[in-house]
């Protein structure tokens, strides 16, 4: 099953996914895409954890329950985030990021 | 050899969605694309042998947070909304930054030599993975286990009080430039 | 309680008793009390000095006190007393004692003017008191904060700007401190013994020559911020002219003379090495300053602004004589303090009373004052005199004492900086007499002067503690010189010592 | 495990049982009544606090997931004083009517991110101390968006919230290069194992930006004082002095005991952060006008201090930021007390509100004037001694140009603080705050922090205390 | 040894005195404090004159010679081991005979004042200052050290100041008395630095210790040591720059015309006799020293004096104040005495100098105090102190004539008076030593005589001017001193002076040299007869002579405009290019540097403010970036 493919891939697509994670947060205007954009990022590191878990560590299970608990927190983030978003849609009839600046310098 | 093929597929299956999510203009396709990733993400734990695992990301993430996602797009845009994309100079910026990144990080952790362990692999069945959740010794999650019921009993109060609708609507009025 | 501590404990009492009278008048009876007891107890304190020294008693310090503070620091709360600091002790006491009777008519937030002032006396009573490096720098900044309320709520013209620019010079001053400090700390016990705070045993062994060179300018800058060293004295004139009288003559009377004192207690006495071949620099710089600031006396239109660049000349004189590191010039430089001490917080004290009556400070607006004042003119002409150098009075002692002190320098270098010094007596002769000439001689300007009241009961104790004290020193200075010289005998032994084996200067 | 064992976690357990109760309550609280919550709310808090005091049983659990020694205690001690006076201070602004519903639900969201923070203290392992950090920052994004009416706060709970899910992905990226190469995510076997490899040092910078985001070190700063503005004042204090206090001391206890092996590189970070973080908090604290927004950047240039005592790497440095920390929650604590004082009565928070404030409440002002002068580290009161034991300990390390470089920076944020004491005093106000009273839990809260502030300074046991519990780097 | 602790008395009494006038002074009528003034300088001259009689004739020191006696002392200041300041009374020839000067003229001008000041303002602040004055003079001459002296030169100096700037409502005045102590002052520097050098190098203030032949500083090691000059005389010289100053010597002398706006009996006891001969008094207790050990520093001595003498003679031909020609006459009469000891030589015969310049330094004191106490006799009555609007006095004041003409006789030199026989000696010493100098005197002595006499006639002769009111003779109280100096003037030239005062202390035999005492009477009577012609009657002649020597005329009136040259140093050198610029400095470059500091936190913290620019994006890509940053910086720069 993983005899042929080296662990480096799987770093490889976990990186490029975390990076692409990082761009969506950084251009995406909306507040949700951001939420995404973060989802990407746990996902990425949740691979890593697999991913060595697998290849480097098998006697033990502690990526794989790393990987499950950052599962649940990203659950738990979520909700929260998208009550705030909620509660600025109703605020700034928008969730644009660029108008939540009122408070700078 | 038909398991590299999956690999493979797998691989530019996430990678190719996970772009067109975060560079779509509809925000309810980029819902649907980031459900695409999570599903290849759980046929990869498959892959690696790590059923519980895929089944609890499939239920959670994509069950779970996709469906939240796409809720709350629905409830604060209509859908043909087109998303307002980020000013040229910025995803320049940020296209760069997030570039150079990649390549250093990438050049960092491959020219790293991974050492594994020489123990004996363990298997990890669900058996496996309840035992280890309920023990309390050194590889033990339980603490985890239930700390982690806390952060959701919090997420779910704290969430609660930021999003629900103040019954009178004065009120609401009244105070919302009280400090302004 | 040793009899040092009640130095400390008196202010404070005087601070809690202020905080419940009533009105005005129970305020400044209390604090003048209060002061009074202070001004008792450091006559009581040179008395029992002196009596202990005549019986032979011959430790550095005397009245030695100590309690550890921090056990794991090896912070001592260690206090003692030799005769330079009975010296400044007594000096303090006057000008405080002196600066309660110049605020009597302060009227607004009174409780809170009293309570600063004396908090501002007992930070200097603590730092002339204390022999560990920690406690001292604890009362020097205690003694700077009050100041900036004093300034900033019961001065006059730019008195925000002023007040925080005097307080952020002096933070930065006592920054450049901090960090000798803790230099001194941290080489202040040759390696494995308990590194330690107190004065005296980091004074029994060497601080390696390279910490010295580094350390040595950052002590002297810093203590010199507050002494008015040339290039870090521009706060002074402000600061003074926007101050309250009792509180500027506390400050260029007592605070002015924390840096000198410091110089001398810290920088110069655990340094020797760095001052003896850094000194040249610093005689510049201080040679410099006592020009400079006469010069600069001569030209100004405010009165508080000629006092504040008179005191520069005569501080940068104390830093100079200090820096010449002989015992003769460094006895000068404590009488120089003690005496500008009690000439300055004299004539801030008649600028506060002249200007309380002609609501004006610039001189060319007043003149013929002696006619209308005659008390206060008559003082303010003695205190003229007193600060040009008239002998029998306490400024020629201090002068000539430096200047002989000074100038039996072996280095021709020293010498040729001596006389340039000495050349500040003449101008200090011109500002003082142009001030004297137009504000008190010459017909009256402007005539609604002409039924202004002489000096009330309590200006005239002010006025007459200080030149009692100034003429005292003047006609009899030999108990004072003799009682600074006994302490100084062991200080300049080893500083000088050191060097010749340095085989330096 | 038996029982016996469960009492080393004595903190964590009744915190939780604390929050479970506060919830019952509430449930049968009639809705007119929800206000009765707050003094029971308080009582069980303190005998909490009183309880943590009693001498504990320290060691391990979970197989090394949990640990507690003496100075752990210690610290939890601290937040939990920390958290009662917060608590006693935040009760005039529970009472008004727009918090009437849920008022329980801010006691349950505070404590259980005091469990979080309990947690991380006291982990023995990477996975432990991410669920602690989790645990402490999501529900506080929901208390910043507590006044939900409020257009600020949501502004502030998303700010929180995005940045820290942002700062918390690069952590965890970091965390699992750390598994890659170590194989293991307990720290004593991590600390064993960890070289100076690059991809190691890669994954350690990760792992401190998570932390530094935590404290708002510089790079990682900005979201600190629009989060700080936005939220309701106690949330704000608690922001500035409970989080920030406990993740100064997890970023010491971590790096003295995981990463103690490349301490020599982790060093000139600090120093570089340090000098970056003191500089730029005190550049950006002129020219404040808002209180909250002031405090926040004074904040984050006292976080720039506190890495002085990290930089140290010996016994010292440890006692010294932990003693900080004390001082900084008294200080802190003091200022924001007024602060909520009067924004709880008149809703004002602008510093030229406050001009004249010393005619009308004087003692406010007093406060105000004590704990500023603190935070400036000006003798007589405990922030002096916080600020020097502090330095000294950066110069045992040798750092003289930094403590000179930290010290400079205390004279223009003395700057900053003499505004505030400048408004108070001298500035002339034709309107000034009218005299008010706030209720006796209030002024009990204000009372302990100026007590607070003078003792812990003069009082030398308290250091000496600290002083047993510390240790230096394990190398 | 015969005991004069209680010459310690002689100082001390004015000094109580003045302390009971100065602070009790107001409350008691006027005539009391002037009474208890006179009476204690009384007290002081019959002690004095008693020290006088016993040090040179009952206690018969003359066989061994006078040798200089320390009555008392004290050490008052203890500087380094060596060098120490002590307080006490050395007596010793030239003291005694200065404290005879002192006492006398004081007590004389006490007397005087009684009359002349009553009625004025602040009448007890004049005799309080008076004492203060005589406390300070005989304090300076009783000194035992040099930093005694200097203590009581910077006393004497301060209460001129007082004195002089007694009408302080009159600018003048002020400004007269802030000039004459700046110029003192500026002086006194190089007397304080003379003292350091000579006090680094010897190693002692005692005079006897200097003085002493075999002494540190007589046998100090010479050779030049800078610019030519050894060591020792630099010192000299520097010290002489401080007696010039005081005695208002040539490059120093601005100070003395001014001081004139003192009132008279001040100008008499002050300006006249006492303070402006202290500078001879300090050379001629240095004497030994500067004869034997810095010769070069006595040439100096002797050339300033006489172009002092010759420019103050040729300065008071043409003043029309009466004040101010005595003035310009004083200094040059003090440049005589300068010059005398210049050319004198040390022990025995050679010492004819220094004792021909102490016996002129007696006589002169007597009779121009008598001049000064006759003008103030004179505008006490005609109310102003111009030369014009006076004229034919001879016959309201009588007295004040008849004593008037006697000082003139004496300060020109006619034979029976005192002047003669002092100037007489002062020729011969200058003779011996050096025939330009000689020949300066001699025309000087003419000059003197000249505008003696110009000044005569024109108050007592020329044309009778009206008065508005008749001038009437001064009280009695004012012409009984008048007349107790007219006798001194007349019979002070028969005191044997070779046998009491000389370089050494050995007295020696002298006797009159007709081959210079002739030529001298004879130019003498030449400038009388030149004045008579002039002025007896007023006839146009001066005008005319004026008219003749036209520029040079205009310059010696306006003194050569050397006040000009002074307030220019002072006002544009000092104010302009010194203190504005100074001040400015320190107001706009050392303050603004520190301003500027302020600013630049304040501009960068502008500079940096859109960092924080609330858009979360923003905050994001600085915080991955610094990420980043930090990773390439520690993982790949750091070595």
């Amino acid at each position: 099953m993983t005899g042929s493919i080296p662990l480096q891939y799987f770093l490889v697509i976990s990186t490029l996914m975390f990076f692409t994670g990082i761009y969506g947060f950084l251009t995406r205007k909306n507040l949700i895409t951001m939420l995404m954009s973060i989802e990407l990022i746990l996902n990425a590191v949740n691979i890593n954890f697999v991913a060595f878990n697998r290849y480097l560590y098998p006697q033990n299970l502690q990526g794989h329950f790393f990987t499950l608990i950052i599962i649940a927190i990203a659950a738990a983030e979520a909700a929260v985030a998208i009550a705030i978003i909620i509660n600025i849609y109703r605020n700034f009839r928008s969730i644009d990021v660029d108008n939540v600046d009122e408070m700078k310098f | 050899m038909n398991s590299e093929v999956m690999f493979y597929l797998l691989a530019g299956m996430i990678l190719v969605f996970s772009v067109l999510t975060v560079t779509s203009r509809k925000i309810l396709r980029a819902a649907v694309y980031l459900l695409f990733v999570l599903i290849s993400t759980a046929a990869i734990y498959f892959m690696l042998e790590y059923t519980f695992l895929a089944a609890v990301q499939l239920t959670v993430y994509a069950g779970g947070i996709v469906v939240l996602i796409i809720f709350s797009v629905l409830l604060t845009s209509h859908i043909s909304e087109k998303a307002i994309m980020a000013d040229r100079r910025q995803s320049l910026m940020s296209a760069l930054a997030v570039v150079a990144g990649a390549l250093l990080t990438l050049f960092t952790i491959l020219r790293f030599t991974f050492t594994p362990s020489a123990e004996p692999a363990h298997t990890s069945t669900v058996t496996d993975v309840g035992n280890a959740l309920i023990s309390y010794d050194r590889n033990g999650f339980a603490l985890p286990f239930e700390v982690i019921s806390i952060l959701l009993l919090a997420a779910l109060i704290g969430a609660i009080i930021v999003a629900r609708k103040e019954k009178d609507g004065i009120v609401l009025m009244k105070n919302k430039n009280l400090s302004k | 309680m040793n009899i040092l501590s009640l130095f400390i404990l008196i202010p404070l009492l005087t601070i809690i008793a202020i905080l419940f009278t009533g009105n005005m008048k129970q305020t400044r009876v209390v604090s003048a009390i209060g002061m009074g007891i202070q001004l008792l107890m450091s006559a009581l304190l040179i008395y029992l000095y002196l009596t202990e020294r005549n019986a032979g008693n011959t430790a550095a310090m005397l009245f030695y006190y100590d309690a550890v503070w921090f056990p794991t620091l090896n912070i001592h709360y260690t206090i003692g007393v030799d005769g330079i600091s009975v010296a400044m002790i007594g000096l303090t006491s006057i000008v405080v004692f002196a600066g309660i009777f110049a605020s009597w008519m302060v009227d607004y937030l009174y409780r809170e003017f009293f309570i600063s002032l004396i908090l501002l006396a007992s930070g200097v009573f603590g730092f002339f008191i204390s022999l560990d490096l920690f406690t001292m720098f604890l009362f020097y900044e205690l003694a700077v904060i009050p100041m900036y309320l004093l300034i900033g709520l019961w001065g006059s013209g730019p008195k925000e700007y002023s007040a925080m620019k005097l307080t952020l010079m002096l933070m930065a001053g006592s920054a450049l401190l901090f960090v000798a400090i803790l230099g001194i700390y941290f080489y202040s016990a040759p390696s494995g013994s308990q590194l330690t705070f107190n004065l005296l045993e980091i004074a029994k062994n060497k601080i390696p020559i390279e910490m010295q060179r580094f350390l040595f300018p950052f002590t002297f800058i810093g203590f010199g911020v507050l002494g008015a060293l040339f290039p870090f004295h521009t706060w002074s004139p402000d600061g003074h002219a926007s101050a309250p009288t009792a509180v500027s003559m506390l400050h260029a009377g007592v605070l002015m003379k924390l840096g000198g004192y410091g110089v001398f207690r810290v920088a110069i006495y655990l340094m020797p090495e760095a001052a003896h071949e850094q000194a040249w620099i610093f005689l510049i710089m201080t040679g410099v300053s006592v020009v400079y600031g006469a010069f600069g006396a001569v030209v100004q239109k405010d009165l508080k602004y000629i006092n504040a660049y008179s005191s520069v000349s005569h501080c940068g004189l104390v830093l100079f004589a200090i820096l010449m590191m002989n015992q003769t010039a460094m006895n000068g430089a404590v009488i120089q303090m003690i005496s500008h001490g009690l000439m300055t917080a004299l004539f801030f004290a008649l600028i506060g009373m002249i200007y309380g009556r002609t609501h004006t400070r610039l001189i060319n607006e007043m003149g013929g004052l002696m006619k209308v004042l005659p008390f206060l003119g008559v003082v303010y002409v003695i205190a003229g005199l007193a600060s040009l150098g008239l002998p029998g009075l306490s400024g020629f002692v201090a002068e000539m004492t430096i200047f002989v002190g000074s100038f039996q320098h072996t280095d021709t270098f020293h010498r040729v900086l001596t006389i340039v010094a000495c050349s500040s007596i003449v101008i200090t002769a011109v500002y003082i007499l142009r001030v004297v000439g137009t504000l008190l001689f010459g017909p009256i300007k402007n005539d609604h002067f002409l039924h202004l009241k002489d000096a009330m009961w309590f200006e005239r104790l002010s006025t007459l503690t200080l030149l009692i004290a100034i003429a005292a020193i003047g006609m009899a200075p030999l108990w004072l010189s003799n009682m600074i010289n006994f302490s100084l005998g062991p200080i300049v032994e080893k500083i000088n010592g050191v060097a010749t084996v340095a085989g330096l200067f | 495990m038996s029982i016996y064992d469960f009492m080393t976690m004595r903190h964590e357990l009744i915190l939780v049982c604390l929050v479970l109760l506060v919830l019952i309550i509430d449930l049968n609280l009639k809705k007119s009544q929800k206000h009765r919550i707050i003094p029971i709310a308080i009582s069980l808090f303190f005998i909490h606090t009183v309880i943590g005091f009693l001498p504990a049983q320290t060691g391990e659990l979970f197989g090394g997931m949990y640990k507690t020694t003496g100075l752990t205690i210690l610290m939890k001690n601290i937040l939990n004083v920390g958290v009662l006076i917060i608590l006693f201070q935040s009760t005039t602004w529970l009472k008004k009517e727009e918090n009437g519903e849920k008022i329980s639900e801010f006691y349950i969201l505070l404590l259980s991110t005091l469990v979080g923070m309990n947690f991380m203290i006291s982990s023995g392992d990477f996975l432990m101390l991410y669920l602690g950090l989790e645990l402490a920052t999501i529900p506080m994004a929901a208390l910043a968006a507590y006044t939900h009416h409020q257009s600020r706060s949501a502004e502030a709970g998303i700010k929180l919230i995005l940045s820290s899910a942002l700062s918390s992905g690069i952590l965890l990226f970091g965390l699992s290069l750390i598994y890659g190469s170590t194989g293991s995510i307990y720290f004593d076997t991590v600390g064993a194992l960890y070289s100076n490899a690059p991809m190691q040092v890669l994954a350690f910078i990760f792992f401190f930006t998570g932390m530094a985001f935590k404290i708002s070190l510089v790079p990682f700063h900005l979201w600190t004082a629009d989060v700080y503005e936005g939220s309701p004042v106690n949330v704000t204090s608690y922001f500035s002095v409970i989080s920030k206090g406990a993740s100064a001391f997890i970023l010491i206890m971590v790096m003295y005991t995981v990463f103690h092996s490349i301490a020599y590189l982790w060093k000139d970070i600090v120093y570089l952060v340090a000098v970056l973080t003191m500089t730029i908090g005190n550049l950006f604290a002129l020219r404040q006008k808002n209180m909250k927004r002031f405090l926040a950047f004074s904040s984050i240039a006292q976080a720039g201090f506190i890495l002085l005592g990290i930089i140290g790497g010996n016994k010292i440095g440890m006692t010294a930021t932990v003693y900080f920390v004390l001082v900084y929650i008294f200080s802190n604590l003091g200022a924001f007390g007024v602060i909520s004082a009067i924004s709880a009565k008149t809703g004002k928070e602008s510093m030229d509100d406050y001009d004249g404030l010393y005619a009308t409440n004087p003692k406010l002002t007093l406060l105000m004037m004590l704990s500023v002068f603190s935070l400036a580290g000006i003798p007589p009161v405990a922030g002096f001694f916080g600020k020097f034991f502090l330095f000294t300990s950066a110069a045992s390390g040798g750092y003289y140009w930094l403590v000179f470089i930290a010290v400079l920076n205390a004279t223009i944020s003395l700057y900053y603080y003499l505004l505030v004491v400048k408004a108070m005093f001298i500035n002339k106000n034709d309107t000034p705050i009218a005299f008010f009273k706030s209720d006796i839990m209030t002024r009990i809260g204000l009372f302990v922090c100026a007590l607070g502030i003078f003792v812990i300074g003069f009082w030398s046991q308290v250091y000496e205390f600290i002083d047993k519990l510390t240790f230096a780097i394990i190398n | 040894m015969v005991d004069y602790t209680y010459t310690l008395l002689i100082p001390l009494i004015p000094f109580v005195f003045f302390i009971l006038i100065g602070l009790s002074g107001h409350k008691m009528k006027p005539i009391v404090s002037g009474l208890i003034g006179t009476a204690g300088l009384g007290i002081a001259a019959i002690l004095s004159y008693i020290t006088a009689i016993r040090y040179f004739w009952t206690d018969h020191l003359a066989e061994s010679g006078y040798k200089s006696i320390k009555a008392f002392e004290i050490t008052w200041l203890h500087l380094t081991d060596k060098l120490t300041i002590n307080i006490g009374a050395l007596i010793d020839p030239i003291s005694v005979m200065m404290l005879i000067v002192i006492t006398t003229v004081s007590l004389m001008v006490h007397i005087y004042s009684l009359g002349y000041m009553k009625g004025e303002r602040g009448y007890h602040r004049f005799f309080a200052f008076l004492s203060l004055f005589s406390f300070s003079m005989l304090g300076l001459v009783l000194a035992t050290n040099i930093f005694q002296m200097y203590i009581f030169w910077e006393l004497v100096g301060v209460s001129s100041f007082l004195l002089i700037g007694f009408y302080y409502e009159k600018p003048s005045a002020v400004a007269a008395s802030k000039k004459a102590f700046i110029v003192t002052r500026f002086a006194d520097l190089g007397f304080l630095i003379g003292i350091l050098i000579l006090s680094f190098n010897t190693g002692t203030f005692d005079f006897q210790l200097l003085t002493s032949p075999t002494g540190p500083a007589i046998t100090m090691p010479g050779g030049a040591a800078f610019m030519g000059m050894s060591v020792l005389t630099w010192s000299m010289i520097f010290i002489f720059m401080g007696g010039a100053g005081k005695s208002a010597m040539f490059p120093l002398h601005i100070w003395l015309p001014d001081a004139m706006e003192g009132p008279t009996p001040v100008s008499a006891l002050i300006h006249a006799a006492t303070m402006v001969v202290a500078g001879v008094y300090l050379v001629a207790r240095l004497f030994p020293v500067y004869a034997l050990g810095a010769p070069d520093a006595l040439t100096v001595v002797a050339w300033v004096g006489g172009i002092s003498s010759l420019f103050a003679a040729i300065i008071a031909c043409t003043q029309t104040d009466i004040k101010r020609v005595l003035a310009y006459s004083t200094m040059s009469q003090i440049g005589y005495m300068m010059l005398a000891l210049g050319v004198s030589g040390y022990g025995g015969e050679n010492g004819l100098g220094f004792m021909a310049s102490n016996f002129h330094l007696f006589t002169h004191a007597m009779f121009k105090a008598l001049l000064f106490l006759g003008a103030g006799a004179i505008i006490h009555a005609v109310h102003s102190n111009d030369m014009k609007d006076m004229g034919g006095l001879r016959k309201y004041l009588p007295i004040t004539h008849a004593t008037f003409l006697i000082a003139c006789i004496t300060i020109a030199g006619i034979p029976p008076l005192a002047g003669f026989w002092s100037k007489d000696e002062i020729m011969v010493a200058a003779w011996h030593h050096n025939k330009i100098l000689f020949s300066i005197e001699y025309l000087v002595a003419g000059l003197t005589a000249f505008y003696m006499f110009r000044l005569y006639f024109s108050i007592f002769w020329g044309k009778a001017t009206h008065y508005h009111h008749t001038p009437h003779e001064a009280p009695y109280v004012m012409t009984i001193p008048l007349m107790v100096l007219a006798f001194g003037a007349v019979f002070a030239g028969f005191l044997p002076f070779h046998a009491l005062v000389t370089s050494d202390g050995m007295p020696f035999e002298s006797h009159l040299d007709y081959s210079i005492a002739i030529p001298s009477v004879l130019i003498a009577l030449l400038g009388i007869g030149l004045a008579t012609a002039m002025y007896r009657k007023s006839n146009g002649l001066p005008d005319k002579l004026a008219g003749i020597w036209g520029i040079s005329y205009k310059w010696a009136y306006h003194k050569f405009y050397m006040d000009e040259v002074y307030l220019f140093v002072t006002k544009k050198i000092i104010f302009g290019y010194i203190s504005v610029p100074v001040a400015w400095f320190d107001r706009h470059i050392v303050d603004g540097f520190m301003n500027l500091i302020a600013r630049t936190v304040q501009n960068t913290s502008n500079l940096i403010k859109n960092f924080q620019s609330g858009r979360l994006q923003q905050y994001g890509y600085v915080f991955v970036t610094g990420a980043l940053a930090l990773v390439l910086i520690f993982v790949y720069l750091w070595n």
